[in-house]
């Protein structure tokens, strides 16, 4: 049976029982297991062996990447269910599984009102990101594309903290907007194809050999750009982040900053080099720019925020912006030091995020100025976040630094200046991690604090396997290196066209 | 056999490190104490038995050890190697012995401190760091090192975070470091971009072969000479090593005296033939080095902090050793580097051992009279000045500060065809820099243990403390033996030991050379003997005293100024754009549209008060224009639907 | 020469329909409006029937049944309206007071 | 044209124009009942015979009688005349007077190119109408049989709710 289908379904599935299963057997104490967090652990192990199934079956080579499926779903306009799986989309799948179960273990403390609701759209955020993820029918992308932001609006509108109308509003209305951008230029793309060829299909591999005018392919690669720049936030449209992150529960925030940027840079890697390189290279001297900015502006203004979540969300503006960078730099350097660093990213900032949210149940408040010194109080608790900091600082030995490195390297092929550029970006986020450090971790500890429970060691335990996962990142990255190298378009036309000649 | 031990030797810290820090609440002190010592104790042996084995083979063969592919990606490949051949065993050495002694002092030193497992958890950590960047074979390996050093210096440097202003200090020392971090990652980035890969063999094979150009041969060079000038706080970044003895006294010791602060130095001597090719790189270091020798020796001589003294007067050795490496004599620097590890640890030990007895009192003025209270420690103390100053033949400073005058002495800049800069002039600042070294250290020594009682000493120190004093004793005064002058009997043990091939002696070396490098010690004895050593302190008296060191004894000079220059408006811009502007700017549009469109319904009311009643209709019709259009009247519609019909009609009339 | 050519009659009803339409706008009472109302019908009617007669076709006629039913229905239920107002007891008949389905 | 439609065109107008310029209800629908007489005279003259009489019987037989009876039962008139006249000022009517005049100026310029001189000689009797109403359009009759149910209904709901004073 092919486990893509099951992959992409599964999570929604178990999200409506574990919908039903909240209504059915309404949250008893606090702190006891209800049942719907039951049936979400269970859909994400199951989830796990598809995965496993699918990693390591064997490839079913109908497709030109190892994992294929394809069901047609509208044959007149060609639009077919097509779901291909190469390496680059399978790590992202595993990353996206890894802060589940990071979420479902560490961050449900506070989601006593409506659990059940908060389930199901929970897990169907993670069908959109798989969706999105494998989706190869440029159709079936945007529709998982939409999907990944609707329960992802309600979790932060329903269950966030003080202001958090405005900013699920903010939230939404940026990527929406930017989503249709993105339709046009998909639209664009098949009419032109369309034209040339008489063949009318939404599929990725037939519409990747439409042979374009310059204008024309950078301009539709301009309208994916756009779209995966608001996601990815890039700076001049990164606005929507700070204030979706600050108001949003912390199992959203995770989800939020560990996968939901990942599909704005796996969409410029798939979309915008693959799909148009030629524009891609035009469009790379801006494209490394806007990187760089980003990744200065981003710790810039992360140096000055005085609330936590806030300053997360600003240092992972900063590490997107290398992600851009190492994507534009055309060499396969470049693009792997990109996987890499938002491998690293994902987990590196879902620490963070844990651990704030966790302060945040804890003290409730997410102002520095007001949480004095935590070492004291909470020594494991602390260390996990001295951890995760070291590793947003790009400390050498963690992932970061690996992605970090290998983006500097490639740019530096290119030409010096924006490395050098990026390199003083370093300065500036260990400037604002060791601020961070300094102000909440290891400091004097305020005095008039009731006593607060430390973190429990099984919760500890979760951390630990994070935090080997990224020194393992860090000191041997090969594996992954090679496990998630995007493989190339295939040159021959894709064998025999999904689409329908009408 | 090797190929196992080697990697031990970084693992063993690295496990004390974990079992001490995870295992925070349940161990009892001397427990952790014990672990941290055993798992550096372990690497100390290791190293020593490595280096026998590798003193046994043959003089050029190391041991390579590659332990697994770190990336191998096209265009650039590194791995996770290490090698430890002369130049590294001689590190290593120094690393493991004198890291045990001071975590054998520390376990004493440190045992009633409430936070002693985060203390030997970091410092494990940083013997474990230190030992991947001295051992590291791949330039890359050797970066996780350096930020791992400068990461657990931060820690400890901040270790008592009750106070701010050590965690200030902390975080000051990591960005200055992370500064020359950044610069050296981008030496690196053009060594890799040209080279294609970061193993030291090939990056030196492919400089000294001339693959690269000389202008990226000098960029390279100057990129990683100011990486090792941060980390060694050399002229422009020596601000943050004063303050750095906010942490306590075995961080000062291990890392601000032995160890961290020499990563620099050992860099640039394994990178020599690099360095070697970057004239200009080379005569830039040599007269920093003497610059900061300078400025070091003279702060610290108007210094009222025991251990800030001593904090300058590191800063102004490691001046002679980039005065050295900058002369290219990078042997002579090394074994510098080694006697220097051994009496500056010793000194600052001491210091400790003599603050903690007197009450944490860390003024010198008010310490006084200490020879009697605690006479062993003072005989430590003496014994560390004189090798420090480089009293002749007694001390092995004297041995290794003569190694370098006279390397200093013979060198030649040709910097451009007619201009070059002979190395004399180095020379006379490198003797005077000898000269203020003596007067200041004994200046401390005179105040501190000689003169009036200041304040009572209390209890003993344990004797676990004293036996790390006692080797370090040892090792300061006859570590100089293995290399001697020519003069002396030909005895160059240790730079045979580094590259048995070529032979340092100069042949027409001037008797009088050694002679003056051994007098001016002395004379710098004298001096302090005659200002501070007698009842009455002859310094008191010269007027206008004050007016020179009052500046200067703050130490803030250049803290002035750096804060001033960049931390100030840095925080100032970052307080003024702490709104982000992009936000700012959108949600700005959004309320400016919502002003607009209120003050435009303001200016309307204001006209259309003048008209008849309907036309204040038509006013709220401007304010909210769908509302005020539905508003339920049936021939309001009827009107408006006739209105349309003639607009129709008129189309149909007028086309 | 037939008594009534076509011209005239769409003459006629054009007239008929302004003053009715004037009706309906001028006047603010429901009753009133009904009676406008019902003489716009009339004009309508009257050039379908006009039409009917120009071109000789039943149709006409059949229209102006229908919308003769129709008139009826419409004042049935505007009456109702009105007798519902007025028992409401509602001062004026001022179709301007209705107004609750406002925006 | 002849003068007998001459005078039915002028009685219509006038009847129509007075009934929208009275103040008292009653007035009005009398002159209504007028308008209606005269304008099936005009359908006589077009020879449509059977719609006058519809319009005679129907029209203006039932559905005035039905205006009046409403008028009378409410007695609508005598107090409201005031309160007419203040709504029939000028500047009231001005508006949508003006309006009116330009959309029948408009009409007028538009209808007369449709005009042809063609004579209608036969006049269409019942029988063609009786042909077509229950031939072609048989479906339209069942329409507005369900168009009269529906109106029933409304009107019987809603009067029957004044008792309810819901």
């Amino acid at each position: 049976m092919n486990p893509l289908p099951a992959l992409v379904l599964l999570p929604i599935m178990g999200g409506g029982v574990a919908w039903v299963a909240g209504h059915v057997r309404p949250r008893v104490t606090t702190t006891s297991r209800d049942a719907s967090w039951w049936v979400v652990l269970v859909t994400l192990i199951v989830e796990t062996f598809v995965l496993v199934m699918a990693t390591f079956g064997h490839p079913v080579h109908t497709g030109p990447w190892p994992g294929h499926f394809s069901m047609p779903w509208i044959p007149a306009m060609g639009i077919a269910v097509r779901l291909d799986m190469d390496g680059l989309s399978l790590s992202l799948i595993w990353l996206s599984l890894i802060m589940c179960f990071l979420c479902v273990f560490l961050a449900t403390r506070q989601v006593t009102v409506h659990a059940g609701a908060f389930r199901f759209l929970f897990l169907a955020t993670l069908t959109g990101i798989i969706g999105t993820f494998l989706a190869t029918d440029l159709f079936l992308f945007f529709f998982f594309w939409e999907l990944m932001l609707v329960p992802m609006f309600g979790l932060i509108a329903a269950w966030g903290h003080e202001d958090r109308q405005r900013a699920a509003m903010k939230f939404f209305m940026f990527t929406q907007g930017s989503g249709l951008i993105m339709l046009l230029s998909i639209l664009g793309l098949v009419i032109t194809h369309y034209r040339q060829t008489g063949v009318l299909t939404f599929d990725y591999f037939t519409l990747a050999h439409t042979p374009l005018s310059p204008a024309v392919s950078m301009l539709l690669m301009l309208g994916f750009f756009i779209a995966f720049a608001v996601k990815l936030p890039v700076v001049p449209v990164h606005v929507w982040l700070p204030d979706a992150h600050t108001q949003a529960p912390t199992a959203a925030s995770v989800l939020l900053a560990g996968i939901l940027l990942k599909t704005g840079g796996y969409g410029m890697i798939r979309f915008n080099i693959m799909l148009f390189p030629d524009a891609a290279s035009r469009f790379a001297p801006i494209a490394m720019g806007l990187g760089v900015a980003g990744i200065v502006y981003g710790a810039w203004l992360a140096y000055a925020q005085d609330d936590v979540k806030r300053l997360i969300a600003y240092s992972s503006i900063s590490h997107m912006g290398f992600v851009l960078l190492g994507i534009f730099t055309g060499s396969r350097m470049g693009m792997q030091g990109a996987i890499i660093q938002m491998l690293a990213h994902g987990l590196s900032t879902a620490g963070l995020f844990v651990v704030a949210g966790a302060i945040q149940d804890r003290l409730h408040t997410r102002d520095m100025r007001c949480i004095g010194g935590l070492w004291a109080a909470m020594p494991r608790l602390s260390g996990a976040g001295l951890f995760f900091a070291m590793a947003a600082l790009g400390m050498p030995g963690l992932g970061n630094f690996t992605g970090e490195f290998l983006v500097l390297l490639a740019t530096w092929h290119v030409s010096p200046l924006p490395a050098i550029l990026a390199a003083v970006g370093l300065v500036l986020a260990a400037i604002y991690a060791l601020r961070m450090v300094n102000r909440i971790f290891l400091a004097a500890p305020r005095t008039g604090l009731q006593p607060v429970p430390d973190v429990a060691s099984r919760q500890m335990a979760v951390f630990a396997c994070v935090m080997v996962f990224l020194v393992l990142l860090g000191v041997y990255p090969q594996p992954f290196v090679t496990f998630s190298a995007p493989l190339p378009l295939p040159v021959a036309a894709m064998t025999g066209p999904e689409g329908a000649t009408p | 056999m090797g190929e196992i031990l080697l990697p031990l030797i970084i693992l063993c810290p690295l496990v004390a490190s974990l079992v001490v820090s995870v295992s925070a609440g349940r161990m009892g002190a001397c427990a952790i104490g014990t672990v941290a010592c055993a798992g550096v104790g372990l690497s100390a042996v290791i190293s020593v038995i490595l280096s026998v084995m590798l003193l046994s083979g043959p003089a050029t063969d190391a041991l390579r050890v590659v332990l697994w592919p770190w990336m191998r990606i096209e265009g650039f490949s590194a791995d996770i190697a290490f090698t430890l051949d002369r130049v590294s065993m001689v590190m290593i050495l120094v690393v493991t012995i004198v890291g045990l002694l001071i975590h054998v002092y520390a376990a004493g030193y440190m045992r009633d401190d409430p936070g002693i497992a985060r203390f030997f958890g970091c410092m494990t950590l940083f013997v474990a760091a230190m030992v991947v960047l001295v051992l590291a074979s791949d330039l890359l390996c050797m970066f996780i090192g350096w930020e791992g050093v400068g990461l657990c210096s931060y820690l400890l440097i901040g270790f008592w975070y009750d106070d701010p202003a050590n965690t200030a200090a902390a975080r000051k020392a990591f960005y200055m470091t992370r500064m020359g971090d950044v610069a050296l990652l981008c030496g690196l980035l053009l060594l890799a971009t040209a080279t294609g890969s970061l193993r030291m063999g090939t990056v030196l094979a492919a400089v000294t072969d001339g693959q690269l150009p000389p202008f990226s041969v000098n960029a390279a060079a100057a990129l990683i000479l100011v990486g090792a000038l941060a980390k060694s706080a050399q002229i422009p970044f020596q601000t943050w090593l004063p303050d750095a003895m906010a942490g306590p006294t075995p961080t000062s010791a291990l890392i601000h005296a032995a160890t961290m602060v020499t990563a620099g130095v050992y860099l640039i001597a394994r990178l020599h033939d690099l360095f070697a090719m970057a004239a200009p790189v080379m005569a830039f270091m040599a007269v920093l080095g003497a610059l900061t020798l300078l400025m070091g020796a003279c702060k610290a001589l108007v210094q009222s902090d025991l251990k800030r003294i001593l904090a300058w007067s590191t800063i102004s050795q490691l001046g002679y050793m980039f005065l050295a490496l900058g002369c290219g004599v990078w042997q002579a620097a090394l074994f510098h580097l080694m006697t220097h590890a051994f009496f500056k640890a010793l000194l600052f030990l001491t210091a400790g051992a003599v603050i903690m007895r007197a009450g944490h009192e860390q003024d010198i003025f008010r310490l006084g009279g200490l020879r009697h209270a605690m006479p062993g420690l003072t005989m430590a103390f003496v014994a560390g000045a004189s090798a420090l100053a480089g009293l002749p033949l007694v001390t092995a400073g004297f041995y290794s500060k003569e190694m370098i005058l006279s390397g200093v002495w013979h060198v030649h800049f040709g910097l451009t065809r007619e201009w070059g800069l002979s190395g004399h002039p180095l020379w006379g600042i490198a003797l005077l820099g000898a000269f203020l070294t003596a007067l200041y250290i004994f200046r401390c020594v005179f105040i501190v243990f000689c003169g009036k009682a200041g304040t009572r000493a209390v209890g003993r120190t344990s004797r676990l403390m004293s036996i790390p004093l006692g080797c370090l004793c040892v090792l300061s005064l006859s570590g100089g033996v293995i290399e001697m002058p020519d003069t002396l009997p030909r005895l160059h043990l240790f730079s045979a030991l580094l590259d048995p091939g070529v032979p340092l002696s100069h042949a027409d070396e001037p008797i009088w050379l050694v002679l003056a490098g051994a007098i001016v010690p002395l004379a710098g004895l004298g001096v302090a003997w005659v200002l501070w050593g007698r009842r009455v302190s002859v310094m008191r008296e010269i007027p206008g005293q004050a007016a020179i060191i009052r500046p200067a004894r703050d130490g803030r000079g250049m803290d002035v100024v750096y804060d001033r220059v960049f931390v100030q408006p840095l925080c100032l811009l970052v307080w003024l754009t702490r709104l982000d502007i992009a936000d700012h700017a959108i949600t700005g549009t959004g309320r400016l549209t919502r002003a607009a469109s209120a003050g435009m319904f303001r200016a309307r009311a204001g006209v259309v008060d003048m008209l008849a009643i309907r036309a204040t209709g038509m006013a709220r019709w401007a304010d909210h224009l769908p509302g005020q259009f539905q508003n339920g009247r049936v021939r309001w519609y009827a009107a408006w639907i006739a209105t349309g019909l003639c607009a129709g009609l008129a189309m149909v009339v007028l086309s | 020469m037939p008594a009534f050519s076509f011209n005239d009659t769409l003459l006629l009803a054009t007239v008929l329909f302004s003053v009715g339409l004037a009706g309906v706008l001028v006047r603010r009472d429901l009753v009133f409006m009904l009676m406008s109302l019902d003489i716009m019908l009339n004009a309508a009617a009257l050039v379908f029937v006009g039409a009917g007669a120009r071109w000789h076709d039943a149709t006409g006629q059949v229209m102006f049944v229908l919308i003769l039913a129709l008139a009826a229905v419409e004042t049935a239920v505007g009456l109702a309206i009105i007798v519902c107002l007025h028992a409401r007891g509602r001062p004026t008949l001022d179709a301007d007071t209705g107004n609750l389905l406002r925006g | 044209m002849h003068a007998l439609a001459l005078l039915a065109a002028c009685v219509t107008v006038v009847g129509a124009i007075m009934v929208i310029t009275r103040r008292v209800a009653v007035h009005a629908v009398l002159y209504l009942v007028v308008t209606l007489l005269a304008l099936a005279t005009v359908l006589v003259m077009l020879g449509a015979s059977f719609a006058a009489m519809l319009e005679v019987i129907i029209y203006a037989g039932a559905i005035m009688v039905l205006f009046v009876f409403v008028i009378m039962m409410l007695n609508l008139g005598q107090p409201d005349s005031a309160r007419e006249k203040e709504w029939l000022h000028p500047r009231a009517w001005l508006g949508p007077g003006v309006l009116a005049t330009i959309a029948c100026a408009e009409l007028l310029y538009c209808l007369n190119p449709l005009s042809g001189p063609a004579p209608a000689p036969a006049p269409i009797t019942a029988h063609d109408v009786g042909l077509g109403l229950f031939g072609r359009y048989v479906l339209m009759v069942e329409l507005v049989s369900y168009l009269l149910l529906a109106g029933l209904i409304s009107a019987f709901h809603i009067g029957r709710n004044r008792v309810g004073g819901r």
